[in-house]
C-alpha cells in the first residue's frame, strides 16, 4: 500500500542486487535505524534496556547465527549454548590472561574459539543427518557444561565456578551505562547482521542453501560438502561465540555454565524457527518474540488487574508460551519472516490480493 | 570385580529405565515420524497425574485402600493420557501435516512447554511421592564370591523387570494384534496404509496413546524413585542418546541403545570420571552415542539410508 | 469556410531557426549537448542496459557507416523489423544520416505479407531483430530480388546459416567504426546534405481497401508534429517513455522516436514480450501512449484481480471508486469540491488510487494518452478518476497521428480536443474533417493517384472522418464520412457512433442501427451472452441459450434501459438529437463472420445485414410488435443450418432535445 | 510430437559447425551392485568429443545408474573409467564437477528454497575465488566477482529464455519450466560434458521442441559433449550422434541411430514392447 | 488469513512496550520479593517464598514499619540467572530497597550491578562466601552464614562426633555436591580445614539438576567414606538419600548443609531418611511467639501465602527471618534517617550493615531462642555465624542442642584473600573508615 516502485528500475547489477533493493524498504530500514540508534537512548528506560532491549539484541545476534547453521545450511543444532558458552569463556581467559586486551579483541576472539569448537562438533555432520546430528550436537552442550565447571583452568581458577569481568570499555568509552552497553550491542548486531547477510547473498550463501536444499545435487555442481558444512558451521559458531561473549560481559557481567544450558539453546532454536528458518530479519523477529512473549505474558495479569499467584501466571505462561509456539507453527511453519514477507508482497500489491 | 559388576548391574539397570523413556520416542517416531520431545513432559505429567489421584481419591471417596488408590488412579491417569494423546493429534499434529521434522519437533516442543505449565497447574508444582510399594533397600547376591557381596538395589530390579515386561507387551502388542499390526503399517508406509483403510489419525491418537502408556510407567516408576517433581520431565535427555544410538524407528534398538548407555555411562563415571573430575556421565553419554553414529549414521538398528538421485 | 479552427496561427510549422531541421541533426545535437544523459534504456540480462545520447551517437555513426560501407547510397529504403529494440531504432537513425529512407515494418506479419512492402518500396537493405525475421527474409529474398543485404541484430542460432545475404549488426558497425577513423568527415557531410523535406520515414497504412499504401513523411513533418507535442504537454528532456508498440506504427514512431528525439527523453524497450507489465512496473513512465485496447486490458486485469480479494477489500476497493466518479474530474480539473469528497478522495489516493497506479506502473505518469479508436466512458474516466492525466488525440498515418489533442484541464469523455498546434482543422460541407499543416505527408509512395485524391486543391488533407466542433472548439468525431447519413429530416444519423455508443454497454455486444432517410432511428441488439449470462445467472433466471436468453423480457428490459440512456446522451446533443433510436429489437442470433454479418476483424458489414434481414429491418420502421424470422446459420463445422424466431420488436423512450445537460 | 521440426533441427544441427574429436570418456567393463543388486553388469561404451551420446533402455535398466557412475555419485565395484585417456581413481561427484562434467536429474533436483537466478549461480559456483571475509563484506573483489558471474547467468537466462522467472522460488515454476532451470543450472558451469537424466520426462510437445532445441543450440553453439538418457525414442534417433541400449543393466547395443533401430536385441527388449 | 496472527504478536508487543514501571505509592516501601514457584527447585522455593511474604504481610498487619507499610511484588525467576536479571530490572525502577536473590547464580549476576543501582542484596546463608567482606562488597549482606560458614560448623559437628577435630585425621570424607557454584563453593573452606586436621576430602560432583546419582553413590559405596557431606538443593537431595537408601550408606554418616535439611529433601524418603541430618540456620515449628503471630494476624485473616501446615516449616521459616531482617535494616535505617519515612536503598544499606539485633530485640520481635542475636558492621556483613545441626527421625527435624559458631582463624583468612582477589579483578578500592562512616 505504501510502495511506489515505480521508477525503481535498475541500471547495474550492483544495484539490482543491493540488500534493499526497493527504496521504501530503504527508507524504513533507515528510519528503524536511526530510531534505534538515535531515538532509542533518549526515549527507553533502564529497565528497557537492561531486561528487554540489551538481551534482545544478543539474542538476536545468537540466533542469526544459528540461522546460519540451521536455516541456510540446514544442519539442525542443539548445541548453539555450548558454542555461546566457548565464546565467553575464551573471551574471559583472553582478557585475564591478557594485559590490555580489549573488549573486542577478546571479543573477536572468543568468536574464533567458538569457531574452532564449533568446526570440531560439526565434523559429525559429514555422516551424520537431520534429527541424528541434532541429538548428537548435545554432546556439545554437555560436554561444555561440564568443562567449565570442571576444569578450573578456564574460570581462572574461581572458588565457585562462577566468573566476572568488570569495567569494560570499547575505544576509551566505559561501557557503563545502559545505553552505553545498549549501543555497543547494537553496532556490534548491526555489523554481523549485515555480514551474514552479505555471506548468504555471496557464493557461500548459496552453497549452503544448495546443501540444505538437496545436498547430492549440490556435490554435482561441485559444491564440497565438508567445505560447505564446515564453512556454515565455522560461521555460524562465530557469530554464536560472539553473541555469547556479549551475553556474558555485557548482560549478564558475572555468569556460571548454567547462563549457557541446554535450554538457551532451546530457546535459539525457538527463535530461529518460530522466527523463519533461512532468514536474517527472522532472527530479529524470533528473538523479539521470543524475549517479550514471556515478559508481557508475565505481567499481563499485573496490568490486567486480575490477581493471580505468581505460580498461577508462570504455568500459565509456560501453557500460553507452549501453545502459541504450536499455533505459531500451525499457522505459518516457515516462521514470522515469512508472514512479514507475505504481508510486505501484500502491501506491494496492494489493492490486489495477488 | 564385585563392585565392577556391581556398577555393571547398576548400569544395565538405569539403562533399562532409560529404554523405557526411549520407547517413547520411538514409538511416536515410527508411527508419525515426530521426534517428540514432549515424551519427558508427558512422564511427569502421567506421574503428576498419577501421584495426586492416588493421594486425592482416598479423600473424595473415603477409603483408605492404598491398592485401590493406586489402581484407581492409574486407570484414570491412563485415561487422561488417551485425552491428551487424542487432543494433541486433534489439535496439533492433524494441522501440522507433511510439515518438516524439525517443525515437528519444535511442535512437541511446544507441546512441552504446555504439559509442564498444565501439568503444574492441576496437580500443583511441589513434591509428590508415588508409593507402589517399590522395595527401597539393597539386596546383595553372591556374597560367596565377593567380599560384602554384589549389591543390587531391589527399586532397580524391580524397575527394571516392569521395564522388561513392558517391552514384551509392547511387543507381543504390535505383533499378535490386528492395531498393532496396522501401526506397524503406517511405519513402513503411510500411504499403504491409508490405501489399506486405516485412518490415519486414528492411527496417531492410538500410538500416542501407546506413548502416554509408556509415559505413565516410566512416570511411575522414576516418580517412585526420584519423588514426582518437575524434574522428572528432564529424564527425557537422558534418553535421547538411548534413541540415536539404537535408531529413530528400532523397538530393540531402544532396548539395546539404552542398556549400552546406562552401563557405558555408569562404568565410564566410575573409572574415568575421577580421572577428569568427574561428573561426566551425561556428556559421556552423549559422545558413545555420537562414537556410534560416526560408524553407523542411523544409529544401530536404523533403516539404511540410500541416496537416491 | 467558417468552421476553420487553427490553435496557432504565428507560426507556419514547426521549425525555427536552431537548425534542428533534421532528425540526425537533432541526434548529433543531443549527442554534443547532453551526451551524458540516457538516450535508451533497454532491459536485457536481467538490468536497464542504458545507453547516452553520446553512445547512441557514436553507434549510429557506426551503423551509418557500415550501411555506407555496404553500398547505402542516399534515397535508398532501408526495411526495418523487429520488437523495438535500441539497435532498431538506431539503425533507423542512421538511415536516415545517409539519406536513406526507412521503411517500417510490422514484425509479425508473415513472410508473404512481407513481399508486398518489399517490393513496393523497392527495400535493398533490410536490419532485422533476430532469427524468426532473417528466416522470413531468406524465405521471400527470391521474390525481392532488389534485396541486397540482411542484417540481424541478434546472431542466436544463426552459426551456420552461410547465406551471403547475412551480415551481423556487430560486424556492420565494426566495418562502419573502420570506415569512420578512415573517413572521419564522410558521416557529418552526409548529414550535412540532408534537408528538412527529405522524406524521413516510410510507414505503411494497414489499408482496409486494397493494398498498404507507402505514406512518406519528411523530416519537417515529423518535428513538427513532435515539436507541436512537446510544446503543448511541456515535456522535458526528463520523461521516460516505455516503447513496446509496433515500431512500424506512426503512434510509436512519434513518440518513442521522433518526440524522444526532439525532446531528448528517454526510451525504454521492454525485455520481451512476456515482461511488458514487470517491466512498466519498473521503469513507471512519465509519459505514456497506448491504444485504447490495452487501456481496456488493463482494466479487465484490475476487475479480475479485485475479484479475488477479500470482501473488506472489494468493498473498499468499490467504494473508493466510486468516489472519483462524485468528483474526481472536479479535483483533476481543479474545480472547487466539498470538504468530504476531498477527504474522501485523498484516503482513496491513500487507499486504492495511489497502490493501484503503483501496480499498473502508473505512478509517475504526468501525461498518457489514447488514439486509434473510440475509448468507452467509463474506461477514459477510470483512469482519469484514479489521477491518471490520461487524454485523447486524434492524428492518421498521414498527419503524423498530430491533429487533434485534449488540452489539460479540458477534458471531455467524446471529443479528441482542439486542433494541437501548427495544425489547421476544417470541416467539409459533409461533414468530413479536413486539415493542413507541416506534418501532413509528402506523397504516398509511387501512388500519385491515391495522393491527390487525399489532397485536395487547397492543400488539406483529406481525413475520411466526420466530425463537429462543439461549441468550446473541441473536435468531435462521429463516424467515417462516407457512413454519415440523413434523417429524413436532414438531420445527421452516424451510425457507427451511435452504436459504439451502444457498445460501450458491457450488455451489448454488437448492435447495428438504420435510420438514413427515415424519420426516426431503429437498431439491432446483440446481447453479450458471457455478460448477461452471467447477469442472469445472479437474477436465478433459467435460460437454455443465446437465442432463449434474448428473448426474455427481463433481457429486453435490460437493453431498453441502455437504449434509453443512449437516447438521453444523444438528445443532449444537439447535432444527434434527431437519430435517436425509437424502436429496437434484440437478435434471435450472434452475428457471425462465418455468415458473412461481420468482417473478419470483426466489424459490423451494415449493408448486407440489412439486406439479409430486410424483414426485420422493415418490420421496425413498420410499427410492427412481433416478427418472424427465419435464418441461415454456419455451425462451427462447417455444418449449416436454420433457426427461426418469432422476434418481439420494443418500444424505446426517445427525449426532446436539450443542449448542455450532458452527462460527462 | 511434430517430427518435422525435430529433424531440421537435427539436420541443422549436423551442419558445417559439427566434428566429433577424440574419445574423452571411456568405460570399461563397469559393473555396480548395491548389496546383492546388480544394477548395472560388465558394460563398456565411450563417449567422444562434441557428440551427443543417448543412453536408452526400458526402466530400471540401469540408465540412471550410468550416469551416476560418470560422476561420481556411485562407485562401481568393477570396471575402469578413463577420462580423456586418464585412469579415474575413486572419483567424489564434486571433482566431477570440477572436471567439467556438469548434470541434470530425472527427477528435478533444483534447491527449492532458491530462485532461479541463485539457483543457476550454484552453478557458477566453482569458477567463483573469493574468500570468506570478502564475502562478508561484499566490497571490491568479491562484488565485482558477483557481478561478473551474474553476467554470465544471465547470459544463460537469456538463452533459454526464462527472462520473466529470474527471480520466482524455483518451486513455483511449472515442470517445465524447472527443467529448463535445472538445465540453466549445468550450463552455468560451462561443462564440457553434459549429462542429461530425461530432459524431456514429462513435458508437452511444445516444450519438448523447445527443450530439444536448447540441446542442440549448446551441443551446437558451446561444442559441449552431451550424454542423453531419453525415452522419447523420436528424439532420441533425431538428435544423436550415437545410442547406447542398456537392459537390465547389460548393454545390448550400440551405435549409430540406425544401426540401433534396427538391431534385434533392442526391438526385442525394447523398441518391440514400449513403443 | 494468515496475518491475523502477526497482528495478535504485534498488539501483544505493543502493549508489552507500552507500561513497564509503574511506581509504587509514595508512602510506602517496596521491597521485590523474587521467587520460583515452578521448576526444577519450586518444591524448594514456595515455602521459602510464602515465609517472605507471610512476614511481609505481618509486618503491614502490624500498622507497617512505623506506619510506613510495605508493598511488594513477587517476581518469578525460575532459578534461571536471565529471569532472575529481568526481574531485578524491571522491580528496581519501583524503588526497591533491598533484594533477595533467592538463588546462587542470580546472586552472583546482580553483585555487579547492585552497586551501580544502589540497591543491597540479602542472601541469607547463600551467595558469594567472600561477600561476608563489607570492606569489598558494600552491597551484598550474606546475613546469618555463607557456605564456608557452613562447611566450618559441619567440620566442626564431624569432630565433636568424633571427639575431637585431630580424630578426623585420616579420616575419608566425601563431598556429594552439586555441580554448579553453589556446590562448588564450599570446597576451598572444606580443603582449608582437611589441610589442617588431615582429612581425605573426596569430591563428587553431581550433575544438576541431580537426578543421576547412581555412579556417585556406587563409588561412596566403594570407597566407604566414613562421613559423607551432602550439599545439594531441590531433588537432588531427595534423590541422594534415596541412592544412599539403595546402596545401603547409613544416613547417620550423611550430613547436610542447611538447603539440604527442610522438608522437601526429606519428605518423599520418610522413614527411610531416618538418622540423616543437616545444619540447621534455623528451627522448624511454630511453637515461639513469633510464628503463633503471623499465624494470627496473616493465616486466620485469609491473608496467608500458602497454606496453613507450611507455616513453621525449615524454609518458610527462612524466608520469614529474611523478610524479618529486610524491615529490621528498614527499621534501623528509620532511626537515622528518619521515622515513619520511605528509606531509599542507599538508606537501608546503611540499615543493614548497622543491625543490632540483640537478644533484647529477639524477645521483642518473638524470636527468643530461635536465632542467635545479630549484629552487623561494615567489615562484617553476615553478623552472626552461629547455626545448629537437626536430624530427620522420619518424621520430622529435631534439633540438636549444640550452637556452633564457625571459626573466624580459620575462614577469615580465606575470605579477605578472596575479597581481595575479587578487588583487584574488578579495580574496587577497600573501602576506608570514612566510607564505612557513610
Amino acid at each position: 500500500m505504501l510502495y511506489r516502485e515505480n521508477g525503481q528500475f535498475k541500471t547495474s547489477y550492483a544495484a539490482d542486487q543491493q540488500i534493499f533493493p526497493i527504496l521504501q524498504d530503504r527508507w524504513a530500514i533507515g528510519l528503524l535505524l536511526l530510531a534505534a540508534f538515535v531515538a532509542m537512548p533518549m526515549l527507553g528506560s533502564e529497565y528497557f534496556f537492561r531486561a528487554i532491549l540489551i538481551p534482545f539484541l544478543i539474542l538476536a545476534l545468537a540466533a542469526l547465527g544459528l540461522n546460519i547453521l540451521v536455516g541456510y545450511c540446514g544442519q539442525i543444532s542443539l548445541g548453539t549454548g555450548a558454542f555461546m558458552a566457548v565464546g565467553a569463556y575464551a573471551a574471559y581467559n583472553f582478557m585475564v590472561r591478557i594485559d590490555g586486551m580489549p573488549l573486542i579483541g577478546a571479543m573477536l576472539l572468543g568468536g574464533l574459539s567458538a569457531t574452532v569448537i564449533g568446526v570440531l562438533f560439526g565434523i559429525p555432520s559429514l555422516r551424520i543427518k537431520g534429527l541424528y546430528l541434532a541429538v548428537a550436537t548435545l554432546a556439545a552442550q554437555f560436554f561444555t557444561d561440564w568443562a567449565f565447571l570442571r576444569i578450573g583452568w578456564f574460570t581462572n581458577n574461581s572458588t565457585s565456578g562462577s566468573v566476572s569481568v568488570g569495567n569494560l570499555s570499547v575505544f576509551g568509552i566505559a561501557l557503563d551505562s545502559p545505553v552505553s552497553k545498549y549501543l555497543f550491542c547494537l553496532s556490534v548486531v548491526c555489523v554481523f547482521a549485515l555480514m551474514a547477510k552479505n555471506l548468504t547473498r555471496s557464493a557461500i550463501g548459496r552453497q549452503w542453501m544448495a546443501i540444505r536444499d538437496m545436498d547430492v545435487a549440490a556435490a554435482v555442481i561441485g559444491i564440497r560438502p565438508v567445505y560447505a558444512k564446515l564453512t556454515a558451521f565455522a560461521v555460524s559458531s562465530f557469530i554464536v561465540g560472539v553473541a555469547g561473549v556479549l551475553w556474558a560481559f555485557v548482560h549478564l557481567g558475572a555468569w556460571e555454565p548454567a547462563a549457557f544450558s541446554i535450554d538457551r539453546s532451546f530457546q535459539l532454536l525457538f527463535m530461529v524457527i518460530i522466527g523463519g528458518l533461512g532468514s536474517i530479519s527472522g532472527a530479529f523477529l524470533g528473538a523479539a518474540f521470543m524475549v517479550l512473549l514471556p515478559v508481557v505474558l508475565d505481567q499481563m495479569p499485573h496490568w490486567l488487574g486480575i490477581p493471580i499467584s505468581t505460580a498461577t501466571v508462570s504455568h500459565l505462561v509456560h501453557m500460553i508460551f507452549g501453545a502459541l509456539i504450536v499455533f505459531f507453527l500451525i499457522v505459518e511453519p516457515h516462521g514470522l519472516a515469512k508472514l512479514w514477507s507475505v504481508g510486505k508482497q501484500k502491501m506491494r500489491l496492494w489493492p490486489f490480493p495477488h | 570385580m564385585g563392585f565392577f559388576l556391581e556398577t555393571l548391574f547398576g548400569g544395565l539397570m538405569a539403562g533399562m529405565l532409560y529404554s523405557l523413556i526411549a520407547l517413547g520416542f520411538v514409538l511416536i517416531y515410527k508411527a508419525s515420524g515426530v521426534f517428540n520431545f514432549a515424551q519427558g513432559a508427558m512422564v511427569l505429567f502421567a506421574a503428576l497425574a498419577m501421584a495426586r489421584f492416588a493421594e486425592w481419591f482416598p479423600k473424595w471417596f473415603g477409603f483408605e485402600s492404598l491398592l485401590l488408590a493406586n489402581l484407581l488412579a492409574f486407570i484414570a491417569a491412563m485415561a487422561l493420557m488417551v485425552v491428551l494423546a487424542w487432543a494433541i493429534e486433534r489439535l496439533c499434529l492433524s494441522k501440522l501435516v507433511n510439515q518438516e521434522g524439525i517443525t515437528l519437533l519444535m511442535a512437541t516442543l511446544g507441546i512441552a512447554y504446555f504439559l509442564d505449565g498444565f501439568g503444574q497447574t492441576l496437580f500443583g508444582s511441589d513434591i509428590y511421592s508415588i508409593n507402589v510399594g517399590m522395595p527401597k533397600d539393597p539386596a546383595f547376591i553372591l556374597e560367596g564370591m565377593f567380599e560384602g557381596g554384589v549389591m543390587v538395589s531391589k527399586e532397580d530390579l524391580v524397575a527394571a523387570v516392569i521395564a522388561a515386561l513392558l517391552v514384551v507387551v509392547l511387543a507381543l502388542f504390535f505383533q499378535k494384534t490386528k492395531t498393532g499390526r496396522a501401526l506397524r503399517a503406517v511405519a513402513d508406509d503411510h500411504q499403504a496404509a491409508q490405501s489399506i483403510g486405516i485412518p490415519l489419525n486414528k492411527i496417531w491418537v492410538i500410538v500416542w496413546s501407546v506413548a502416554g502408556f509408556a509415559a505413565l510407567i516410566a512416570g511411575i516408576i522414576w516418580g517412585s524413585k526420584l519423588g514426582v517433581q518437575f524434574t522428572l520431565s528432564l529424564v527425557a535427555l537422558k534418553a535421547l542418546p538411548v534413541v540415536i544410538l539404537g535408531g529413530l524407528t528400532s523397538v530393540p534398538g531402544a532396548i539395546i541403545g539404552g542398556l549400552i548407555i546406562g552401563v557405558g555411562e555408569k562404568l565410564s563415571e566410575i573409572y574415568i570420571g575421577p580421572m577428569l573430575g568427574g561428573g561426566i556421565e551425561i556428556w559421556f553419554a552423549y559422545v558413545l552415542a555420537l562414537g556410534f553414529l560416526l560408524v553407523r549414521p542411523q544409529g544401530l538398528f536404523g533403516e539404511k539410508i540410500i541416496d537416491r538421485v | 469556410m467558417s468552421d476553420n479552427h487553427r490553435r496557432d496561427a504565428g507560426q507556419a510549422g514547426g521549425l525555427d531557426a536552431s537548425g534542428l531541421d533534421t532528425f540526425p541533426r537533432y541526434l548529433m545535437h543531443h549527442a554534443r549537448q547532453r551526451p551524458q544523459r540516457p538516450a535508451m534504456r533497454e532491459k536485457k540480462y536481467g538490468i536497464w542496459q542504458t545507453y547516452d545520447w553520446g553512445q547512441v551517437a557514436e553507434n549510429v555513426r557506426a551503423i551509418a557507416c557500415g550501411l555506407a560501407q555496404l553500398g547505402f547510397r542516399r534515397g535508398d529504403r532501408l526495411a526495418v523489423v523487429g520488437d523495438n529494440r535500441p539497435r532498431l531504432y538506431w539503425s533507423v537513425m542512421a538511415c536516415q544520416c545517409l539519406g536513406g529512407i526507412p521503411v517500417m515494418m510490422y514484425q509479425d506479419a508473415v513472410a508473404q505479407e512481407m513481399i508486398y512492402v518489399l517490393q513496393d518500396a523497392e527495400v535493398k537493405f533490410a536490419v532485422v531483430e533476430d532469427q524468426e525475421q532473417v528466416d522470413k527474409m531468406l524465405e521471400i529474398a527470391g521474390e525481392a530480388p532488389l534485396l541486397q543485404h540482411v542484417i540481424y541484430d541478434d546472431p542466436r542460432g544463426m552459426r551456420h546459416y552461410g547465406q551471403s545475404l547475412l551480415l551481423g549488426l556487430d560486424a556492420l558497425q565494426e566495418t562502419g567504426r573502420a570506415h569512420e577513423r578512415a573517413q572521419p568527415d564522410f558521416l557529418d557531410g552526409e548529414i550535412a546534405k540532408g534537408a528538412p523535406d527529405d522524406i524521413s520515414v516510410m510507414l505503411y497504412t494497414s489499408g482496409t481497401t486494397g493494398k498498404p499504401k507507402g505514406v512518406c513523411q519528411t523530416h519537417e513533418a515529423f518535428i513538427s508534429a513532435a515539436r507541436g507535442a512537446i510544446q503543448f504537454d511541456g515535456l522535458t528532456e526528463g520523461e521516460d517513455i516505455l516503447s513496446y508498440l509496433p515500431m512500424a506504427w506512426v503512434g510509436d514512431h512519434l513518440f518513442s522516436f521522433a518526440q524522444a528525439t526532439v525532446a531528448g527523453f528517454t526510451i525504454n524497450c521492454p525485455e520481451s514480450g512476456e515482461t511488458v507489465m514487470t517491466d512498466l512496473r519498473e521503469i513507471g513512465p512519465t509519459y505514456y501512449f497506448a491504444p485504447p485496447r490495452v487501456f481496456e486490458n488493463l482494466l479487465t486485469q484490475v476487475m479480475i484481480r479485485m475479484e479475488d480479494a477479500g470482501a473488506l477489500k472489494r468493498g473498499m476497493f468499490h467504494h473508493f471508486m466510486d468516489v472519483p466518479r462524485r468528483c474526481g474530474a472536479d479535483i483533476l480539473d481543479g474545480k472547487p469540491v466539498s470538504g468530504g469528497d476531498r477527504f474522501q478522495y485523498w484516503l482513496g489516493k491513500l487507499l486504492v488510487y495511489g497502490p493501484l497506479k503503483n501496480v499498473l506502473g502508473m505512478s509517475r505518469i504526468r501525461v498518457a494518452y489514447t488514439a486509434g479508436a473510440a475509448i468507452g466512458p467509463d474506461l477514459f474516466r477510470f483512469y482519469r478518476s484514479i489521477g491518471i492525466n490520461l487524454k485523447q488525440l486524434y492524428g492518421q498515418t498521414e498527419t503524423c497521428a498530430y491533429v487533434c489533442l485534449q488540452p489539460d484541464g479540458q477534458i471531455k469523455l467524446d471529443s479528441v480536443g482542439k486542433p494541437a498546434p501548427f495544425v489547421e482543422v476544417k470541416l467539409a460541407d459533409n461533414g468530413e474533417i479536413l486539415v493542413k499543416g507541416p506534418m501532413l505527408l509528402k506523397a504516398y509512395y509511387k501512388r500519385p493517384d491515391a495522393t491527390a485524391e487525399s489532397i485536395n486543391a487547397d492543400g488539406y488533407f483529406m481525413t475520411g472522418d466526420a466530425g463537429y466542433f462543439d461549441e468550446d472548439g473541441h473536435l468531435k468525431i462521429i463516424d467515417r464520412a462516407k457512413d454519415v447519413g440523413k434523417m429524413a429530416d436532414g438531420s445527421m444519423f452516424a451510425p457507427n457512433y451511435i452504436e459504439n455508443k451502444l457498445k460501450f454497454f458491457q450488455h451489448i455486444k454488437e448492435a447495428v442501427t438504420f435510420g438514413s432517410g427515415r424519420d426516426f432511428a431503429t437498431a439491432f441488439i446483440n446481447i453479450d451472452l458471457e455478460a448477461v449470462g452471467n447477469w442472469a445467472e445472479k437474477k436465478g433466471m433459467a435460460y437454455s441459450g443465446y437465442t432463449d436468453l434474448a428473448s426474455q423480457d427481463a433481457v429486453y428490459a435490460l437493453i431498453r434501459d441502455c437504449v434509453e440512456k443512449v437516447n438521453a446522451d444523444l438528445a443532449a446533443d444537439p447535432k444527434m438529437s434527431g437519430a435517436q433510436i425509437k424502436r429496437f429489437l434484440v437478435l434471435h442470433k450472434e452475428l457471425d463472420a462465418d455468415d458473412g454479418e461481420l468482417t473478419r476483424t470483426r466489424k459490423v458489414r451494415r449493408n448486407f445485414i440489412a439486406e439479409k434481414y430486410a424483414v426485420l429491418v422493415d418490420a421496425m420502421f413498420e410499427g410492427r410488435a412481433r416478427q418472424f424470422i427465419e435464418t441461415q446459420v454456419t455451425y462451427e463445422d462447417g455444418r449449416v443450418g436454420k433457426v427461426s424466431a418469432d422476434l418481439r420488436i420494443e418500444e424505446a423512450k426517445t427525449f426532446a432535445p436539450q443542449a448542455g445537460q450532458r452527462a460527462a | 510430437m511434430d517430427m518435422n521440426d525435430i529433424n531440421s533441427a537435427a539436420s541443422a544441427a549436423a551442419g558445417p559447425g559439427r566434428r566429433f574429436g577424440e574419445v574423452i570418456l571411456d568405460l570399461q567393463n563397469i559393473s555396480l551392485r548395491f548389496g546383492g543388486v546388480k544394477a548395472l553388469t560388465d558394460i563398456s561404451f565411450n563417449v567422444r568429443e562434441h557428440e551427443i551420446r543417448s543412453i536408452i533402455g526400458p526402466n530400471g535398466a540401469g540408465k540412471s545408474s550410468m550416469l551416476n557412475v560418470i560422476n561420481g555419485v556411485y562407485h562401481p565395484q568393477e570396471g575402469k573409467i578413463l577420462h580423456h585417456g586418464q585412469e579415474r581413481k575413486r572419483l567424489e561427484p564434486y571433482m566431477a564437477a570440477r572436471q567439467g562434467i556438469a548434470r541434470t536429474f530425472q527427477n528435478i533436483a533444483l534447491f527449492k528454497g532458491m530462485s532461479v537466478l541463485d539457483n543457476i549461480m550454484t552453478g557458477r559456483n566453482l569458477k567463483m575465488k573469493s574468500n570468506i571475509l570478502q564475502m562478508a563484506l561484499y566490497w571490491g573483489a568479491a562484488q565485482k566477482e558477483e557481478i561478473a558471474h551474474r553476467e554470465k547467468v544471465e547470459e544463460v537466462i537469456d538463452f533459454l529464455e526464462i527472462q520473466d522467472v529470474r527471480k520466482t522460488p524455483v518451486g513455483q515454476l511449472p515442470y517445465g519450466l524447472q527443467k529448463r532451470v535445472e538445465l540453466g543450472r549445468a550450463l552455468a558451469a560451462e561443462p564440457s560434458m553434459l549429462l542429461l537424466d530425461e530432459p524431456m520426462a514429462g513435458m508437452n510437445v511444445e516444450e519438448k521442441q523447445d527443450m530439444c532445441r536448447f540441446i542442440l543450440d549448446v551441443n551446437d553453439q558451446f561444442g559441449t559433449t552431451i550424454v542423453l538418457i531419453e525415452h522419447d525414442m523420436g528424439v532420441v534417433m533425431d538428435i544423436s550422434d550415437r545410442v547406447v541400449v542398456l537392459d537390465y543393466g547389460k548393454k545390448i547395443g550400440d551405435g549409430a541411430p540406425d544401426e540401433v533401430r534396427n538391431n534385434e536385441d533392442v526391438i526385442r527388449a525394447y523398441l518391440g514392447t514400449s513403443h | 488469513m494468515k496475518l491475523k496472527p502477526l497482528a495478535l504478536a504485534a498488539t501483544l508487543v505493543t502493549l508489552g512496550a507500552a507500561s513497564f514501571a509503574t511506581p509504587a505509592m509514595a508512602q510506602e516501601q517496596y521491597i521485590p520479593l523474587l521467587s520460583y514457584r515452578t521448576g526444577a527447585y519450586a518444591p524448594n522455593g514456595i515455602p521459602w517464598a510464602n515465609g517472605k511474604q507471610d512476614y511481609v504481610k505481618y509486618i503491614n498487619a502490624n500498622g507497617g514499619i512505623n506506619g510506613v507499610k510495605i508493598a511488594f511484588d513477587e517476581c518469578e525467576t525460575g532459578y534461571a540467572t536471565d529471569k532472575g536479571v529481568e526481574c531485578y530490572e524491571r522491580l528496581k525502577g519501583k524503588g526497591a530497597a533491598v533484594f533477595d536473590p533467592q538463588a546462587t547464580g542470580i546472586t552472583f549476576a546482580l553483585t555487579d550491578k547492585a552497586p551501580v543501582d544502589k540497591v543491597p542484596l540479602i542472601t541469607l546463608g547463600y551467595g558469594l562466601a567472600a561477600s561476608q567482606d563489607g570492606g569489598v562488597f558494600k552491597w551484598n549482606f550474606p546475613l546469618m552464614g555463607s557456605y564456608w560458614t557452613a562447611a566450618d560448623i559441619l567440620i566442626q559437628h564431624l569432630g565433636k562426633k568424633e571427639g575431637g577435630l585431630d580424630k578426623l585425621k585420616g579420616k575419608k570424607i566425601a563431598l556429594v555436591y552439586h555441580d554448579s557454584p553453589f556446590g562448588k563453593e564450599p570446597i576451598p573452606a572444606l580443603q582449608k580445614r582437611a589441610q589442617m586436621h588431615g582429612f581425605d576430602l573426596n569430591l563428587l560432583p553431581v550433575t544438576a539438576p541431580g537426578v543421576e546419582q547412581k555412579a556417585t553413590w556406587l563409588q561412596v559405596r566403594r570407597d566407604r567414606p566414613d562421613y559423607v557431606l551432602l550439599w545439594g538443593w531441590g531433588v537432588m537431595n531427595s534423590t541422594a538419600l534415596k541412592e544412599a537408601v539403595a546402596t545401603g550408606f547409613p544416613r547417620e554418616k550423611l550430613f547436610g548443609v542447611w538447603w539440604a535439611g527442610a522438608e522437601p529433601d526429606v519428605k518423599d524418603v520418610g522413614a527411610n531418611a531416618k538418622g540423616y541430618s543437616a545444619l540447621a540456620l534455623n528451627p522448624n515449628g511454630t511453637g515461639y511467639p513469633l510464628m503463633q503471630d503471623i499465624l494470627k494476624k496473616v493465616h486466620d485473616a485469609g491473608q496467608g501465602s500458602g497454606p496453613r501446615d507450611e507455616v513453621g516449616s525449615v524454609l518458610y521459616t527462612r524466608g520469614m527471618l529474611i523478610s524479618m531482617l529486610s524491615v529490621e535494616a528498614i527499621r534501623t535505617a528509620q532511626e537515622k534517617f528518619g521515622k515513619g519515612k520511605v528509606m531509599t536503598g542507599e538508606q537501608v544499606r546503611w540499615g543493614f550493615e548497622n543491625l543490632n539485633i540483640d537478644d533484647k530485640r529477639l524477645a521483642e520481635l518473638g524470636l527468643k531462642d530461635v536465632i542467635r542475636p545479630i549484629k552487623t558492621s561494615c567489615e562484617d556483613h553476615m553478623g552472626s555465624s552461629w547455626a545448629r545441626i537437626h536430624q530427620w527421625d522420619g518424621g520430622k527435624w529435631v534439633m540438636g542442642a549444640d550452637w556452633y559458631e564457625a571459626d573466624k582463624s580459620v575462614l577469615d583468612p580465606l575470605i579477605k584473600e578472596a575479597a581481595d582477589r575479587y578487588a583487584a579483578e574488578k579495580q574496587i578500592k577497600r573501602r576506608d573508615a570514612a566510607d564505612c562512616q557513610s
